[in-house]
């Protein structure tokens, strides 16, 4: 099959759906060029630095009948967005009744490893998780990031993709045929019997790298990606602990209320889950700091192969 | 362009419906049958009914936190208005809204919207689905003084007039936002000189009288609608109540100033100008006129009174369309 | 001892504050009475409705050596103001190196069970929890909230206080001396053997009254407030959960990556902790639903007294 | 008033050390020196130093993404801003902050920020607290065109034009925002316009005349010390650089347009200026004065490069101050 990038497969998604259905259309600060050449500046726009208006505006056009696609690019600058997002966005296909649809996609880049600093480099899908109202998706492949991106698009819903940094560049198979993967469906990238690591994005290659130096050493590990955060498919990370009887959470972010949290939670307080657990689950994030400059900081601040590996480690030894 | 005698006497019904429709939430708000918190439009009635009364139903408007005045004068069903305010599952939000969030995307009522600015950015891309859509669509954001002082307005305004978006931002500049006059809180004596910042048109118009606001939302909406892109009116109006129902609420407003601008009265001006050198209102008739509405309010009740509570697990729907 | 309200207490830390140090000012909308009449519009400024200039303007002016007081009244209208608290307040002090402090207060009422729908109903407490570099108080008592008020005006970081809306009436004792609680040490507010409920803001009293009822069928629970959100105090926490062997966490915010999910990790995570477990830990939390307006359907949302009770009794049954 | 031709020569100094200091700073990121990314100022260096050079060292200023020049104007030490570009603990930020982050406090510089806007709040803080120290000191806002069109924008002019604060809002219109242009991102042809709508000053001036910039910087800097509020400052200019150094960074600017703004380079004119009618630097002066700056910059990455890099753990330190 053809290898191509991750970010090569989000353009795919976009430039299907957008022939597919007219009323997808585009706004971010400097639209992209593959884009514009094919749609045109109508329907792919470039905008004013004005983040908050482009998510407000999506709302409005959705309310009407469109499907916009916002490209917030960072995930940084959504948050001069957030009050559309938090009090808008979230919440009004619900406090209106349910009346109208919001089909909206929003999108931005998260992870560090770019030596960009703190306000450049932000995993915070967990402050939006809080929220009720927004669907979420976080791939780790070209092939998720294409099929997954497809049912976002043609979600009812504002659905937020958080696309990893580290990412873009990675290659990775997909079909020329047309294919969608639906949101809420786990995904487990290897199988293994010892031990379940849940990581996110760039950390399910890290996770899949430490199982290889782990099975050198004996221990089977299961590598489990959840791929979309909202809805969070429980179920599929709950059998994979009731069977392994251990838990690793692998994230980007730091830990403090992060996905991590909620995913290691969702597993304890099954009771049924709770039963198997062998050890006390672990999570291997970033540590809870703003992303710090200078590559021997930046380095040490998030979590990696290595890390993932010992954590794993420290778990079979209880 | 002439407004005909029928047309005003609409303007006047309408008027006087938000006025007792409002005067009637708070009674019952107060009775405690209504929750939450209720802000009255009472006062500056002749701004959302000189603007919509320049609308199709097609078009598109969006509302604030004081938003049953825009609600109505866009057509609205007071019976499922009153029912959402009763917290009923006949309301137009089933109960989940209340007074500070009621729509109808039927109508083209894209929502009042409990956060100050919040309706700026949503009318704005309102505007360009109607650019979009080639049908000659317009959009109008009712929003306040106080909301005027806020970023949303500025991106909105900006990107409006470059895309020359059939926008019309409509200020009721009521001169306070809570206890905050507009003259601590805004820079410029008037919101309508922002407009030359945008490159567009801004208009002050006297928010009381109900003509004048319909020419110059009419004028407005032609230049919308002709590709000419967004407008910025000023009303110039009051509330004449405190910012909410709440008997606790505050309220910094001097009593002469109060007392000065309940004389503008907007209905009493539109009565008087019909009665007057028209003659096209007898007291006769304008005492049916307001019977009648009192009788649609009375039946908006009833229907609320009547309409079951949502069940309790009904909380639980409508978080995700599906 | 005196009884007072909840919001008078607050006031009071304000104004006790406010003389101590002149550098302490107050921005907010429409500036509250008592300290405007009794410090002048100069140091009590009522300010145009632009909370995200009045967040950004406290970090210039703290990083001038001033103490600026935030009240940005309901947690809803931060959301205009999240670029200034996420890409600057957050993480302005590390990312400088540390050169400067950012000493700043910024107050927010949080909850529900007003009748006022989803945009003015939210508890979004652990959105600022996964950033690093703000702390945050959450008191569930006129005494908590005065002493914490008071430690948090002189901290030399930005500090978020939450305070329950539903506990602005509340009333408790307050000495009349001078006191304050330092940041970060949680609060049993009731000792006990079998179960530990780990409570916040209002359901503190809610637990309590849960506990009550909970002692008449013969159950034991000890009600802990962590009173401080960051940083947490989890070894409190950690250290009763090995004495019940089981754990409730009661939040009026929903569950998803909640702050009920960082304190139920906390404590599952910890290995010594965890082999006390009886029984899984259980969330009691709002459904993660946006807050209804009708009485019928808030009511149905939020968590309370019975439903606390009834989660300890599941939770023992296990 | 006159500007001494001492004071032209220190502003020359200071816009060639912005320059070598940021050529030095392209080569070294693109030899991997450097991480992250970095934004040049060249082009533009009239600006900052026009401004800063009206300024006292207790004056405040806040910063861009694109901040080198503004530290640099403002007189900070090029070895502990080259230490930050390399990532060293002998850095401003301690390797913490890198390019977009340089900040000095102590010389009244509140930080570079990479948020477009983000600064403007932030200095209106600042404005605040100069006014209430009622020394007289005086805040500085640098953003750009593209900053011009955000929501901070707005609320922050508002706020200084109601309180009076002593702030300028230098707005450097370099015509570009990313590879979006002023023309079609703002709405009016002069950001300055906007000024207007706040009842403040707006004034519009060459940005690539230091003479000029100083001239009009320092009409608003007596008008804010005299208690008269703020000034909005659009300074016309070019960035003779792409967005970033990053090799692969796009640049949709024409050509032409390009050329065009390189034969008005701020430093050729103000050398032209001094060596023509006033006969102030001849050409040994001006090319000892270049040279004493390249070894100021050599010696600032010889300090970079001999120092060392912070310890891991360092990471963890600086969350809080304690
Ligand atoms: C962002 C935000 N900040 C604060 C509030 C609280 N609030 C509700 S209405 C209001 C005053 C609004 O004044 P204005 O815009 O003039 O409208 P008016 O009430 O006069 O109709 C305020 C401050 C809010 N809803 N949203
Ligand atoms: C809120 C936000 N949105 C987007 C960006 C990405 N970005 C960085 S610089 C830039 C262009 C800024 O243009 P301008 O303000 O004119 O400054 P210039 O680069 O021309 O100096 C953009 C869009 C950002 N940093 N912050
Ligand atoms: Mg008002
Ligand atoms: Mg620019």
């Amino acid at each position: 099959m053809r290898q191509i990038t991750y970010a090569q497969a989000g353009l795919e998604a976009f430039t299907e759906e957008m022939r597919r259905d007219d009323t997808v259309f585009h706004l971010s600060t400097d639209g992209p060029k593959p884009l514009v050449d094919e749609f045109g500046t109508s329907r792919v726009r470039s905008t004013p630095i004005a983040e908050g208006a482009l998510t407000g505006m999506a709302i409005g056009a959705a309310g009407c009948g469109f499907r916009p696609i916002i490209d917030w690019r960072m995930v940084t600058f959504c948050f001069v967005a957030m009050d559309q997002i938090v009090n808008q966005a979230s919440k009004i296909h619900y406090m209106f009744g349910g009346q109208t649809k919001f089909p909206i996609l929003y999108r931005a880049s998260v992870g560090g490893g770019t030596r960009l600093a703190a306000q450049h480099s932000q995993s915070p899908y967990s402050m939006f998780m809080n929220l009720a109202g927004l669907k979420m998706i976080l791939p780790s492949t070209p092939y998720d990031v294409k099929g997954l991106l497809k049912s976002a698009i043609r979600d009812d819903n504002p659905v937020i993709s958080f696309e990893s940094t580290r990412l873009q560049t990675f290659e990775g198979e997909v079909p020329d045929e047309e294919y969608t993967i639906p949101l809420g469906q786990a995904d487990i990238k290897r199988e293994g019997k010892d031990v379940t690591i849940v990581a996110l994005a760039w950390l399910v290659h890290e996770a899949l790298a430490a199982a290889e130096t782990l099975a050198a050493e004996g221990i089977d590990v299961e590598v489990v990606d959840p791929r979309t955060l909202v809805p969070m498919d429980a179920e599929t990370i709950r059998a994979s602990v009731r069977k392994t009887g251990r838990l690793i959470v692998a994230d980007e972010a730091g830990p403090t209320a992060g996905a991590s949290a909620e995913i290691a939670t969702l597993v304890t307080e099954d009771p049924a889950t709770f039963a198997c657990l062998k050890a006390a689950p672990k999570r291997v994030c970033a540590l809870q700091v703003p992303i710090p400059y200078s590559p021997v900081l930046e380095d040490h601040v998030f979590p990696d192969r290595d890390k993932i590996a010992a954590g794993v480690r420290a778990v079979m030894a209880n | 362009m002439e407004i005909t005698p029928e047309k005003q006497r609409e303007m006047l019904r309408l008027m006087q419906t938000i006025r007792r429709f409002e005067e009637r939430a708070s009674d019952d708000y107060v009775a405690g049958d209504i929750h939450g918190v209720v802000h009255c439009y009472i006062g500056e009635e002749a701004v959302a009914v000189g603007v919509c009364s320049a609308l199709e139903r097609e078009d598109r408007i969006i509302s604030t936190h004081r938003g049953h005045g825009h609600c109505v004068a866009k057509g609205a069903d007071l019976n499922r208005m009153m029912a959402e305010l009763y917290g009923r599952e006949t309301g137009y939000c089933k109960g989940k809204g209340g007074s500070m969030h009621i729509a109808d995307f039927n109508i083209g009522m894209l929502g009042a919207n409990g956060i100050v600015c919040g309706g700026l950015s949503i009318i704005t891309g309102a505007g360009l689905a109607a650019q979009m859509e080639g049908k000659g669509g317009v959009a109008v954001c009712f929003f306040g003084d106080g909301a005027s002082s806020a970023g949303p307005f500025h991106e909105a305004m900006n990107i409006a007039a470059n895309w020359k978006l059939p926008v019309l931002y409509v200020v009721e500049n009521n001169l306070w936002a809570m206890d905050t006059s507009a003259a601590e809180a805004v820079s410029v004596a008037d919101i309508a000189t922002r407009a030359a910042g945008y490159g567009i048109p801004g208009v002050i118009v006297d928010g009381n009288d109900v003509l004048e606001v319909h020419r110059v939302a009419s004028e407005a909406v032609a230049r919308a609608r002709a590709g000419e892109g967004p407008t910025l009116i000023e009303c110039k109006t009051y509330r004449h109540r405190r910012h909410t129902e709440r008997p606790t609420q505050s309220d910094a407003r001097p009593p002469e100033e109060i007392a000065a601008w309940m004389k503008k009265d907007p209905i009493d001006r539109l009565v008087a100008h019909l009665q007057g050198q028209q003659g096209q209102l007898n007291e006769a008739e304008w005492g049916a006129m307001n019977d009648e509405i009192m009788n649609e309010v009375e039946r908006a009740v009833e229907f609320a009174k009547a309409s079951a509570f949502p069940k309790p697990e009904a909380a639980l729907d409508d978080v995700f369309a599906d």
